[in-house]
């Protein structure tokens, strides 16, 4: 079947959320990765929203994650501290960002561009809780759109710590150990991060692109896997389920 | 021994975030206030107009409860705006509409940041970005957890709580946070200033007469902030017989005693969702998107649902009334009635 | 009409409870003095208790601070931080504690007997509550009969605060300013405490007692305010409702 | 320059408690713990023979739910009496008769105090004061709040909470707290080392079989604890189906991802009080305390009543069954059946 960019993107990081996990998810695209794999892979996914909702049973997508959907038939109606004190305990273990840049090191800006912090070019909503997901929970996963300016080796502004000036720099800095970014799913190719350095480290190229392109559309060097994969294209079944199930409307998938 | 001093100028150096602290965290200046504050169970029932009259002055600090455009106190930050309060400091705490409204209306002057200008999944407001991008709003860079945590450390009293989060970032150099080591296992923390509002408004299922709340669904940082405030309103879907709130004591979230005002106001979160009772009004809130664009629009829009509305319900009837909130009421039963 | 100690520092300590005050209790002598403020001036006075309880209506006396009486009909059935950080936030007037020993700053022992702490003569529960309510209630009352092993100069053990070594001690050690020991109420006299020294001080002197009986019960020198009044006996109507409606199996004014 | 050296090191002199802290309140090695917790929705019904014998080993650091003799997990008690667990640690949080018996079968060694021996307004338990007396339980002093904000600081993934009980007195001097300084304010708070422990059981009136917990009635601090607590047995007076749990919410108290083990033990906190349920079986206390003032007489007692029954139900028989439990119902509900 034919797919879009938006719908690879899902359907690859929602193979990152294996059964008995715990996931907290904003709106969107991360929303839809967690449905697509509770309906496919892992029925005992467990999925959080930061303003409280836990383990609901989705009847559409959420507008807003603090909106009557994301507790609708959950196990618990609770609260922003504690959901945010569940990560910080170490009881979650993805989450999902969004962001206007990326670096190679995993730190996200979702605040500025500029680079007079009182009168920013562009000023965008600021951190939420993408600060306190990225610092708390153990795996931070990205879906995005890469580009150059993206993926760029200055941020105008670190909102959400990657592993800051890689190395221990991020655990040097009081973050909780092993935590930190896991995967950068983007529409060219998936990324890790390199296991001493963290470095960003390109795991498998998508379909119809190359090496060239994944490199040629981002602003620094990347390094490469000593193995690199072809990341596999979404199923049929993969396609079916988030086309019919989790996404009827085309509100994610259709952008 | 120059090197020992060295050593321990270093270890004095204490890592602080650089922007203002809005809000003052001593808890015995917070203490001074609350032992003033009445804890009588009496009625405290009102109305709008007077509540925002006599509970907020200008340069006040202010919260709004819920989170983004879920269980809003529409009512209250309406009349802020209709009374032109001035310079008021604000908590955006994943604030959406409410945020958007008070800064349409001028109203803000300062404002702690963890989440503004957006509305979620719906965009972000032209008026509430070039507001913050003239510059003409003081920011100070905080989380949704560090709000929440600021908030918790004034609802118990103390005057900071050590967190793990916003370490190493921007977001906390252009806080007003600052770095700690844990006495017993010399961990990095942040620590996170005590938050006590001047002001907040929060909106409610039900309350008694005395201000006794109940809340279904999230919470967000609700309770707390009913705790961390110095002076509060609870406007409520319903109110309920004080017997009732005694006959399951479990379900109070709110004691009376947080609360200075108790105001019934039915479908009081329009356009924003109430959970269980009404989902948001997604058409209405793409027209504030919409007339923000252009100044002159957003100003005739604000004096025709705002300005030269009389209340919350002329304006809930300038949107289609109790109409409406049936179809709202329908889509958050999930009920099709196309 | 008759009446005996314990029914005389009830009586008393009721008088101290004004409507719209808050307090914490526990069972016994405190809570039948809340009851019975409650019942005659202060329809208005939120009792609380620490393991939750929140303004019940008390059936009868509880047996233990967190048992079903405590929240019978209560405004809210909440949890120990949710009581504790009532006091600690500065919401909560009043409290009362009893105690083995007490010396001239209101400091109370309520731990042990003895000079090792590890090898006690005698062992008491230990705080409970009572250091924590000491320190974070405006104002600290105790109820107790007055002799002079138990008024000493030197406690074995300071389980709960009062002025600690008087003048600003209390706050310069960190405790919240303005707090502290207000009343202490005896089967011979009513104490308070010295504004500058924090030295307890003498109001007024129970029917039946002498200047030489309250001193001479007392292990430390007393001070004595300018003006001693006497202490006002219970009134036919204190004791009525006390007798018939607070305690009418007796438990407490029985002792 | 000397002054300056002298100066600093005044500064860095830590005001401490001198005891031990017998619990590691590093939040990174409760994190590892927690990183490799189950948090799947499985099925956790279990019994208490197998969870006792399979959730606790000899030294574990325990916790009991409740407060006092209210809402206690008594089947769980008496199992680990029964299997003669040994030199376990013990948050003694207003324990009453939860302490009495563990200490009366000799399974603690070491006891964080904020409450023991006493059983409230009944008196002093005689073979627990003799035990504590004796010296052979080790133990830290704190005080209920000191112990409450252990745990929450442990359910919160943080070391430390700052407080404002305990300074200046000798509860702080025997305690494992230090003094700490506020950065913000300069103000002296107490630092309360977070509270990790190995094994809690918590007796709730309602679960699902994953552990979903409601509890009503004053929760003391048993969110906290179950949160905090490495592994966690639920006893409940009831399974409920879960499609209850998603019916309302707001209602759960501890979720499923906390919890262990779940067992239903319908009367489950006798001879304690069960609120909405069945009061307090004060003669069997007062039995306790009567039973205790005589070594030998106590040793028998416990033969009887734990050592040689098989399970808590064969000790409800024996205590009156049934029958017994429906004249407590009664004085619960203060219903006048004389």
């Amino acid at each position: 079947m034919e797919y879009n960019a938006m719908e690879l993107m899902i359907c690859v990081a929602a193979r990152n959320l294996e059964d008995g996990a715990t996931v907290v998810v904003g709106t969107g695209a991360p929303c839809a990765a967690a449905m697509l794999a509770q309906k496919l892979y892992s029925p005992n996914l467990c999925i959080m929203f930061e303003a409280g909702g836990v383990a609901p049973i989705l009847p559409t997508m959420p507008i807003s994650v603090g909106d009557s959907r994301t507790f609708h038939k959950a196990i618990m109606a609770s609260s922003m501290p504690e959901v945010m004190e569940t990560c910080q305990r170490g009881m979650v273990d993805y989450t999902f960002l969004g962001g206007a840049q990326i670096d190679m090191y995993g730190n996200i800006n979702s605040t500025m561009i500029g680079d007079d912090y009182e009168k920013p070019k562009v000023r965008f909503p600021g951190s939420g809780g993408a600060n306190d997901l990225a610092s708390l929970c153990w795996r931070t996963m990205m879906m995005t759109v890469q580009d150059a300016r993206r993926f760029t080796d200055k941020l105008d502004f670190i909102t959400s710590p990657g592993y800051l000036q890689g190395g221990r720099s991020r655990y040097e800095a009081g973050l909780p150990e092993g935590t930190g970014p896991y995967r950068i799913i983007t529409n060219m190719a998936v990324m890790g991060f390199d296991e001493e350095t963290k470095w960003m480290t390109v795991l498998s190229i998508n379909p119809g692109y190359s090496r060239k392109d994944v490199q040629d559309n981002c602003g620094f060097e990347l390094k490469w896997a000593k193995k690199i994969e072809d990341t596999k294209p979404p199923t049929d079944e993969e396609l079916r389920i988030l086309r019919e199930e989790v996404d009827p409307h085309r509100y994610i998938i259709g952008r | 021994m120059a090197m020992s001093v060295h050593d321990s100028d270093m270890k004095e150096t204490m890592v602080s975030g650089k922007n203002e602290l809005f809000t003052d965290p001593d808890p015995d200046h917070a203490r001074a206030f609350f032992r003033n504050k009445s804890r009588s169970m009496k009625a405290k029932l009102s109305n709008v107009k007077d509540v925002v009259r006599d509970m907020i002055k200008d340069g006040d600090y202010i919260a709004i409860g819920g989170f983004g455009a879920n269980r809003i106190p529409t009512a209250i930050i309406h009349e802020i705006v209709r009374q032109r309060k001035k310079h008021l400091g604000f908590a955006g705490h994943t604030s959406t509409h409410d945020f958007q409204v008070l800064v349409a209306g001028d109203c803000i002057d300062r404002c702690d940041v963890a989440y503004i200008i957006g509305l979620e999944a719906r965009g972000l407001s032209p008026n509430a970005r070039r507001a913050v991008e003239s510059g003409k709003i003081k920011l100070t860079e905080w989380t949704n957890a560090s709000l929440s945590w600021r908030l918790k450390a004034a609802a118990m009293g103390i005057s900071f709580i050590p967190t793990r989060n916003i370490l190493g970032t921007d977001t906390f150099a252009q806080s007003a946070a600052k770095v700690i080591t844990c006495p017993f296992t010399g961990k990095k923390y942040a620590a996170m200033p005590a938050l006590f509002p001047d002001f907040a408004a929060i909106h409610v299922h039900e309350a008694d007469i005395y201000g006794n709340c109940r809340v279904y669904g999230a919470s967000v940082s609700d309770f707390d902030l009913a705790k961390a405030s110095k002076r509060v309103v609870i406007t409520a879907e319903r109110i309920i017989p004080h017997d009732e709130i005694r006959r399951e004591p479990e379900k109070t979230v709110i004691p009376f005693w947080c609360v200075d005002a108790v105001i019934e106001v039915p479908y009081g979160s329009y356009p924003g969702n109430m959970p269980y009772e009404y989902f948001s009004d997604e058409e209405h809130l793409k027209t504030w998107l919409r007339v923000e664009k252009d100044p002159k629009e957003l100003e005739k829009f604000l004096q025709e649902q705002i300005y030269g509305v009389d209340n919350f319900y002329d304006y809930l009837n300038l949107n289609g009334g109790i109409e409406k909130m049936k179809k709202l009421r329908a889509i958050e039963y999930l009920i099709n009635n196309k």
